[in-house]
């Protein structure tokens, strides 16, 4: 593992450099289903170029936050990923209990990014605040049910451990760990806004969630913006795949490529459910939510009680 | 004397079966007249043949029991212009019974408590007359409506007290006999006030008409 | 003697002359805010001097420490919230501020154990002096009503506690007694209707002292006479564990669907007492179970929660007070846009608020990382219940926080963001700089607090258990990890604000409306008000708030006025007090009818009484 | 000397002002009395005194006494002086139904401290029985001073219930010296209890004589059943004259049991404090309930003194007496204060009706405040010396009794404190009247009193 620090350290500038890709994969993927032409591969990065360059038009009603809000998600979503796993190999900066901070540094960029919705007294940024804030919560339920599963599972209180833990053996019991992906992918779905709790292509305002808080951005704090919520994906995407796939089975420059190849996967698979179904009703989306926190739970009681984790 | 002194308690009996049965206040307040009277004379006649005889009470109490009170009641049932009590809380035969088993009851109660000693020989016949009596005062308050009645009715009580004392008990100091005497003139003076002014207030002196104060249902 | 001694008899004395100088109000200002800043910092300094001497700790001084500072803040804030508002009466302000003050330092000081009757006491004075301060806004028609329930409450937990004191009792009932007695103080279900009465009626500082420190006292009349050592320790983990997540969980959800301010950071304070429990019965559980990590993380996370909960609570009502004073009002429907007209008390609002919701990278996130942590020691543990609450309160503290979360984000939203919706909201100036500088006070302590952390758990850790120095360092060394993250974050912030302005200097930056769906006139009326935000909640958690809602709808081609208004009753209230409370007065109006007025009644009760006692007294001599 | 200048300076008082027939002069001979009977009873413990009526009838002031003539003498001074201001202001309101002149009514009051005094100094029970009635007889034209008819059936009932309470322990007395065998020849308390401590009476005389007496006193006293009588009496009555029934002439009826009990031979004791326990509790819970969503705060006051008054028949039942006596004095205290702040709200407002008043705060904020402080005193909230004796009584009663007595206290404390705080409540349409609120001082001095007295008496206790 004396290599490890130079592997991690690829794969998180990868990951920062990668990840406006993702949103362009899950378009492409859904043009294809489309039968449409789609939207360019690199087309967020052209779009934060032009961003950058773009005056920035604040709300005058804003107090502030606004403009802070930015910058608040990401650096949040930065030290976020610092705490990940990356290609298989362990933080540097991991410390018992970081998974906590993860999770809470994401909350944190959630709490700024709502405040800052209703920062501009706008109806529609104040609707879309209310679901973000709400769902967010039941989402809550399914992440750290999620995480008591990881922690009964692998007996670490890291996120490196937690996730680079469930190796060759936890193939063994597959059930859970399947379980557990699968409330997580709903949870990804739910966090970065995706169908079916957030249609990102939608134009009426009224049904948006995500793309309703940020209405009132412009320039470089859009740019922040979308490119905060496209690192996102890839910490989920990759918190999947590092659940999923056992480490260790390949040498190190190798596990990258596999990381970031199941990265690419999972957007492929995002873009897959995007086209497949269309967005959830909000009255639907709760129990949807509820039932990853379902899933989470029960891959709980297998571990408990049929792959002996209870003396 | 002896026999005398039963005669005396007997007609104390009768007395109280005459007031259960009486509606004309004239009527009750000469039974407590008679009352008052036959106190006075009892501690002489019971005296006879003990010993001292305490003359001045003697006449201060037939003065008062026999004379004063009984006409202080008459004065005010002329200023409050009543002269019967028309519709009883219990009616006059069922009053006739509920005084006689209220006897029967003192001479139960009374024949389960043994007699001090040292008690006079009449004792064991004056315990009973007096519970009675007593009872038949208080019976007398709660079955009779007017105001007035239930003064006289108090007298009867008191009186029962009386004859409980004397015939049972050595006196009390004099003063304190006095006091107690003092009290109930000045007792019945302010009843006879409050009654007339009652009936002044309310043009009536029915006592079960007296209920605003109370605590109002919701 | 108890060097706390002093500090009181200080504070009570300076109260009294306020209370004679009462007819020169600036007098009785400087003299009753004069002494208690004078007496709570002499008592903190005295204290710290104390463990500089000769080290040490009790568990009394964690809860004297909230104490010491909201009454510190307090005072300070009280000086500009006063002002304008009953400053003609700011004699009796002061006697009772100063007398709740000093009984609640005098319950963590006097020695109770050995004394309990002077912990009755004060705990009793406590009551009385909060009490009057609850009914002293004369412009709240409600606050008598509030004061009431309190006052009941403060009676009912005074009853119990004679109990407790004046006999033998086993350990377990001991325990009950004390869980119902303390439990009202602390706000556990069923107990806490006073909390959401009491707090919107006190003036702000009041409620922040109430809230900040006082019901913490209630936890430390628990441990001090509920908790035996002859107990049975697994009990009071698992029953304070579960009347944790049974107390956090509906106080948030009650919390959420509030639309007066500081009613909604009542049912917040009941939120964060359930945490505690929690993290109390956690450390238990974990000393039954013998699980050092467990225990040590439990025990530490609830103290870390405690003096962040005072610390942020008392901030947030603070501010809350600045802004009633500032907007005339505590709905939070008719205020908004606040933050651009008081940036200060605003900002300071903002950053309480995150602290308290346990946002990294404020101190409150130190508090709930050791709390979880503790429930990760005992779901390592491999046996069954412990796995199974450890996971429970693992899930419910999450949803908790997510849900704390959205409540105050509809607190800033409302209050803070947007344009005003009311005329008093739209002229609202900045507070004074004391009633300021008591908010930032309270942050920036707090910043201190996630700064000392890591040595003084370790500190703690060696005093207290020595054997477990080996976990103490290790968790230290967590919370360490954590603080130096939340340095790092809050550089990497500036850094990237520096960036930014830079960028938007050469780029240019403008104002102009929002945009509001090509809608030329942005109107306050369009605005998502507290009740929208909160809405879809509400409905989500109908079945247990109840919303009582009267809408009178748009109608028509050209529809008039429309209407609505949403009004949530406590469930204990509404479910069980209510009902109790009614049938108490049925039977009392049954029985006034005894009282019929009827002389020959009476007569005749009196009568057959004393022939049912002669007969009783005649027939027992046989 | 002494004693019997305390017993004639009070009559001497009254003939002055009830010949006078002045009403500023009957308010000055009032105070002047009033302050004088105090200055008297303050040297008494210094210069022991004792009244030879007889040779075996004497009038002394013995501790229990002396405690009930304190109470009396510490009451009287404050309801004398705010009497002085308020007799102006009522006459001003209520000249056109005056039951009887203003100086008279002076005489009255001052003839009936006369009487309570001799039944604090009463050594035999007899004349114990004498003055108690006595008691009765002045206090009763009092309550008749503003004549309506409310307050004549009260005093109607008064009457009628009281003396036929009385007479009924007139004869407990006699059955009780009958149960003496004759043995002795005087009555008076000492020997009383000498005899009965040595074993000479008869068991179910005496009984049946205690029963007799406990009942009539206890009527006197206010306790439930025997209580009807006392809400109508002490709400109608002109506040002045309620302060005192409710703080001075209920002691006096105690002191009676107090006697009473204090003769009961010891194997006898248990069957005594058995009546004592039972009476206590069933006032509690008597008082409790009517006490709940009372509609008049005169009478909440009232139903309030029945259940002090059971309080101390349960701390003389569970054998506290010292704390019983702490009880006693602070009881009078606080319930004179509230009485006379009653007053205030009644000049004030013209009603007695609790749903009438509103805006307490704001119209008499004095008032106001002394009112709740009196409340919350009254309901044993430290540092009211009520709170101790209730502990200690909890705490003698035991477990179950106990729980049960703090259940019906907070019962209690609920409702008064209900009303009270709804009086409280402000009201922005009410306007101050300042002149109106210039009388609570007097009230607030003896509140202050009884806090300084709690702070001793919890000095001692935490020692």
């Amino acid at each position: 593992m004396n290599n490890s620090l130079p592997v991690f350290a690829v794969n998180f500038i990868a990951a920062l450099v990668l990840a406006p890709l993702l949103p362009g994969i899950i378009n492409k993927v859904k043009a294809f289903f489309a039968g449409r032409k789609g939207p360019r591969l690199f087309q967020l990065y052209s779009d934060l170029g032009k961003l950058l360059k773009k005056e920035c038009v604040i709300s005058s009603t804003s107090g502030g936050i606004l403009r802070i809000a930015p910058a608040i998600q990401l650096t949040l979503t930065v030290l976020a990923a610092l705490l990940l796993p990356m290609g298989f190999k362990n933080s540097p900066l991991m410390f018992p209990g970081d998974v906590l901070l993860f999770f809470y540094l994401l909350g944190t960029c959630r709490f700024f990014s709502v405040l800052a919705a209703l920062d501009t007294g706008s109806s529609f940024e104040g609707m879309g605040a209310a679901r973000e804030a709400f769902f967010s919560a039941l989402a809550e339920a399914a992440v750290f049910a999620v995480l008591a599963f990881l922690v009964l599972f692998s007996h670490s209180w890291t996120l490196s451990g937690m996730l680079t833990g469930i190796g060759m053996d936890s193939w063994i019991s597959f059930t859970p760990v399947l379980l557990v992906s699968l409330a997580m992918l709903l949870v990804m779905l739910a966090e970065n806004c995706r169908v079916p709790f957030d249609d990102p292509e939608t134009h009426l305002e009224l049904t948006m969630i995500h793309e309703a808080m940020i209405l009132d951005y412009s320039g470089a704090d859009l740019g922040a913006i979308l490119y905060t919520s496209s690192l996102k994906l890839w910490i989920f995407g990759s918190f999947i795949v590092s659940m999923l796939i056992p480490g260790n089975i390949l040498s190190g420059w190798q596990e990258t490529a596999l990381s970031i190849g199941g990265v690419f996967a999972s957007a492929v698979l995002v873009g897959i459910v995007e086209s497949s179904m269309a967005r959830y009703r909000f009255l639907k989306v709760p129990p949807l939510l509820i039932s990853a926190l379902v899933l989470a739970i029960v891959a709980m009681i297998f571990q408990l009680f049929f792959n002996g984790g209870i003396r | 004397m002896n026999q005398m002194n039963e005669l005396f308690l007997g007609i104390f009996l009768c007395s109280c079966l005459m007031l259960a049965v009486s509606s004309r206040l004239l009527h009750c307040i000469r039974i407590v007249a008679l009352q008052g009277v036959l106190l006075g004379i009892m501690p002489v006649t019971l005296a006879i043949g003990h010993g001292d005889i305490h003359w001045s009470v003697m006449i201060i109490n037939l003065s008062l029991k026999g004379i004063i009170l009984p006409c202080l009641l008459y004065r005010t049932m002329l200023k409050a212009g009543v002269k019967r009590e028309l519709e009883p809380v219990i009616g006059y035969s069922l009053s006739a019974g509920v005084v006689l088993a209220l006897i029967l009851f003192s001479f139960f109660i009374s024949g389960r408590l043994s007699l001090p000693a040292g008690a006079s020989d009449l004792a064991g016949l004056a315990v009973p007359c007096s519970f009675a009596v007593v009872m038949t005062g208080l019976f007398t308050v709660i079955a009779r409506k007017k105001a007035l009645t239930q003064v006289i009715g108090f007298l009867v009580f008191e009186n029962g007290i009386t004859l409980f004392g004397a015939a049972v008990m050595r006196e009390h100091p004099l003063i304190v006999e006095l006091g107690i005497l003092l009290d109930v003139l000045v007792l019945v003076f302010i009843m006879g006030i409050s009654v007339f002014q009652i009936s002044r207030e309310f043009s009536h002196i029915d006592a079960d008409r007296l209920n605003s104060l109370k605590e109002e249902a919701r | 003697m108890d060097i706390m001694f002093f500090p009181v008899v200080l504070i009570v004395t300076g109260g009294i002359v306020s209370r004679l100088l009462q007819k020169r109000p600036a007098a009785a200002m400087v003299t009753g805010a004069g002494t208690l800043c004078g007496g709570t910092l002499a008592a903190i300094i005295m204290q710290i001097l104390c463990y500089c001497h000769d080290g040490g700790f009790a568990v009394r001084d964690l809860f004297a420490f909230p104490v010491l500072i909201l009454g510190l803040a307090g005072a300070i804030h009280s000086i500009g919230y006063l002002a304008g508002h009953g400053s003609e009466r700011s004699g009796t302000y002061w006697f009772f501020f100063n007398l709740t003050a000093a009984a609640m330092l005098a319950v963590t000081a006097v020695d109770s154990a050995s004394n309990p009757l002077s912990f009755l006491l004060a705990w009793e004075i406590m009551g009385a002096a909060s009490f009057a301060l609850v009914i002293f806004d004369r412009h709240n028609q409600s606050a008598c009503r509030a004061g009431w329930i309190y006052m009941i409450a403060c009676h009912a937990g005074a009853g119990l506690l004679i109990l407790l004191f004046c006999f033998d009792l086993t350990p377990l009932w001991v325990f009950i007694i004390a869980l119902l007695g303390f439990g009202l103080k602390i706000g556990f279900p069923l107990l806490h209707i006073w909390l959401p009465e009491a707090h919107p009626a006190a003036p702000a500082p009041v409620s922040a002292l109430m809230s900040g420190a006082m019901i913490e006292l209630g936890f430390y009349g628990l441990l001090s006479f509920g908790i035996l050592r002859d107990g049975n320790i697994a009990l009071y983990g698992w029953v304070l564990s579960i009347l944790g997540m049974a107390t956090m969980l509906p106080g948030i959800i009650f919390a959420l669907a509030q639309n007066n301010l500081k009613r909604l950071l009542a049912y917040s304070s009941i939120e964060n007492m359930g945490i505690l429990s929690c993290a109390l019965g956690l450390g238990f559980l974990g000393m039954s179970h013998h699980i050092p990590g467990m225990m040590i993380c439990g025990f530490a996370g609830a103290a870390v929660h405690l003096l962040n909960h005072a610390l942020f609570k008392g901030g947030l009502f603070l501010g809350a007070g600045s802004v009633y004073k500032a907007a005339g009002t505590l709905d939070m429907d008719d205020m908004g846009g606040l933050l651009k007209r008081m940036p200060w008390t605003g900002t300071g609002f903002i950053l309480h608020a995150a602290g308290l919701c346990g946002l990294p990278p404020f101190a409150g996130f130190a508090g709930e990382f050791l709390i979880y942590c503790a429930a990760f020691a005992g779901l390592g543990n491999r046996e069954l219940p412990l796995t199974v609450i450890s996971a429970a309160v693992l899930v419910i503290l999450a949803v908790t926080g997510g849900f704390a979360a959205a409540a105050f984000a509809k607190v800033i939203g409302a209050v803070f963001c947007g344009e005003p919706r009311s005329a008093q909201a739209e002229d609202s100036v900045e507070v004074s700089p004391g009633m300021i500088l008591a908010v930032w006070m309270l942050f920036f302590l707090s910043c201190a607090l996630l700064a000392a952390l890591p040595c003084g758990i370790r500190y703690l850790v060696g005093l207290m258990t020595p054997e477990y120095i080996g976990y103490g360092e290790s968790i230290s060394g967590m919370v360490a990890a954590v603080a130096l993250f939340s340095l790092a974050g809050l550089l990497l912030i500036f850094a990237i604000m520096l960036l930014r302005r830079g960028l938007n200097k050469r780029c240019g930056e403008r104002k102009s409306a929002t945009w509001d769906c090509g809608y030329a006139l942005p109107d306050p009326r369009m605005e998502y008000t507290a009740t929208s935000f909160s809405r879809s909640m509400v409905d989500f958690f109908g079945s247990l708030l109840k919303p009582a809602r009267k809408i009178s709808a748009p109608q028509g081609i050209f529809p008039g006025k429309s209407e609505l208004d949403e009004e949530i009753a406590d469930a204990g209230m509404r479910n069980f007090w209510q009902p109790v409370f009614k049938c108490g007065t049925f039977l009392a109006s049954r029985i006034h009818m005894l009282q019929s007025g009827s002389l020959h009644f009476y007569l005749l009760v009196l009568v057959i009484t004393l022939i049912g006692m002669l007969l009783g007294a005649v027939l027992q001599g046989d | 000397m002494l004693t019997l200048s305390l017993l004639l300076l009070p009559v001497c008082g009254a003939l002055i002002s009830f010949f006078s027939e002045k009403p500023a002069v009957a308010r000055w001979v009032l105070m002047i009395t009033a302050t004088g009977y105090t200055a008297i009873c303050a040297v008494l413990p210094i210069h022991p005194d004792q009244l030879h009526l007889t040779e075996t009838l004497t009038l002394a002031a013995d501790p229990a006494g002396f405690v009930v003539l304190a109470a009396t003498a510490i009451l009287f001074l404050p309801v004398s002086v705010y009497n002085f201001f308020w007799m102006p202001r009522d006459l001003e309101k209520n000249a056109a139904h005056l039951g009887m002149k203003p100086s008279t009514f002076a005489a009255i009051l001052m003839i009936f401290v006369s009487t309570m005094t001799l039944t604090t100094l009463a050594q035999d029970f007899g004349m114990l029985w004498v003055a108690v009635e006595a008691t009765t007889l002045a206090s009763a034209p009092l309550i008749n001073y503003h004549r309506s008819k409310g307050s004549l059936e009260a005093m109607w009932k008064y009457l009628l219930i009281c003396s036929i309470g009385i007479g009924l322990a007139l004869f407990g007395t006699m059955l009780l010296s009958a149960s003496l065998n004759f043995a002795s020849a005087s009555f008076g308390f000492a020997a009383v209890k000498r005899l009965t401590a040595h074993g000479f009476f008869n068991p179910a005389w005496f009984k049946a004589g205690f029963v007799l007496c406990f009942a009539g006193y206890a009527l006197k006293m206010g306790l439930a059943p025997f209580h009807t009588w006392l809400p109508d009496a002490h709400s109608e009555a002109p506040v002045p004259v309620s302060a005192m029934l409710s703080g001075s002439l209920l002691n006096c009826a105690l002191l009676a049991l107090l006697r009473l009990n204090d003769i009961v031979p010891s194997d006898l004791e248990g069957f005594a404090a058995g009546y004592f326990k039972f009476f206590g509790f069933f006032s509690l819970a008597v008082a409790a309930f009517f006490i709940i969503r009372q509609k008049d705060y005169k009478r909440m006051l009232a139903y309030s003194s029945v259940e002090h008054m059971g309080l101390i028949a349960l701390l003389i039942g569970f054998a506290a007496m010292d704390y019983a006596m702490l009880h006693i004095i602070s009881h009078s205290l606080i319930k004179m204060s509230l009485f006379l702040l009653a007053g205030n709200i009644l000049l004030s407002y013209g009603t007695r009706e609790t749903a009438l008043v509103k805006g307490l705060s704001g119209r008499l904020p004095g008032t106001a405040a002394f009112w709740l402080t009196g409340i919350l005193f009254i309901c044993g909230t430290p540092p009211s010396p009520l709170f101790f004796t209730e502990l200690v009584l909890v705490k003698e009663a035991g477990i179950a009794a106990g729980s049960a007595i703090l259940a019906l206290l907070l019962v209690i404390f609920c409702g008064m404190s209900q009303i009270a705080l709804k009086m409280y409540a402000p009201d922005k349409n009410i306007g101050a009247d300042p002149a109106g609120d210039k009388l609570c001082r007097i009230p607030a001095i003896a509140l202050a009193a009884v806090s300084a007295l709690g702070i001793a008496v919890a000095w001692n206790m935490i020692g």
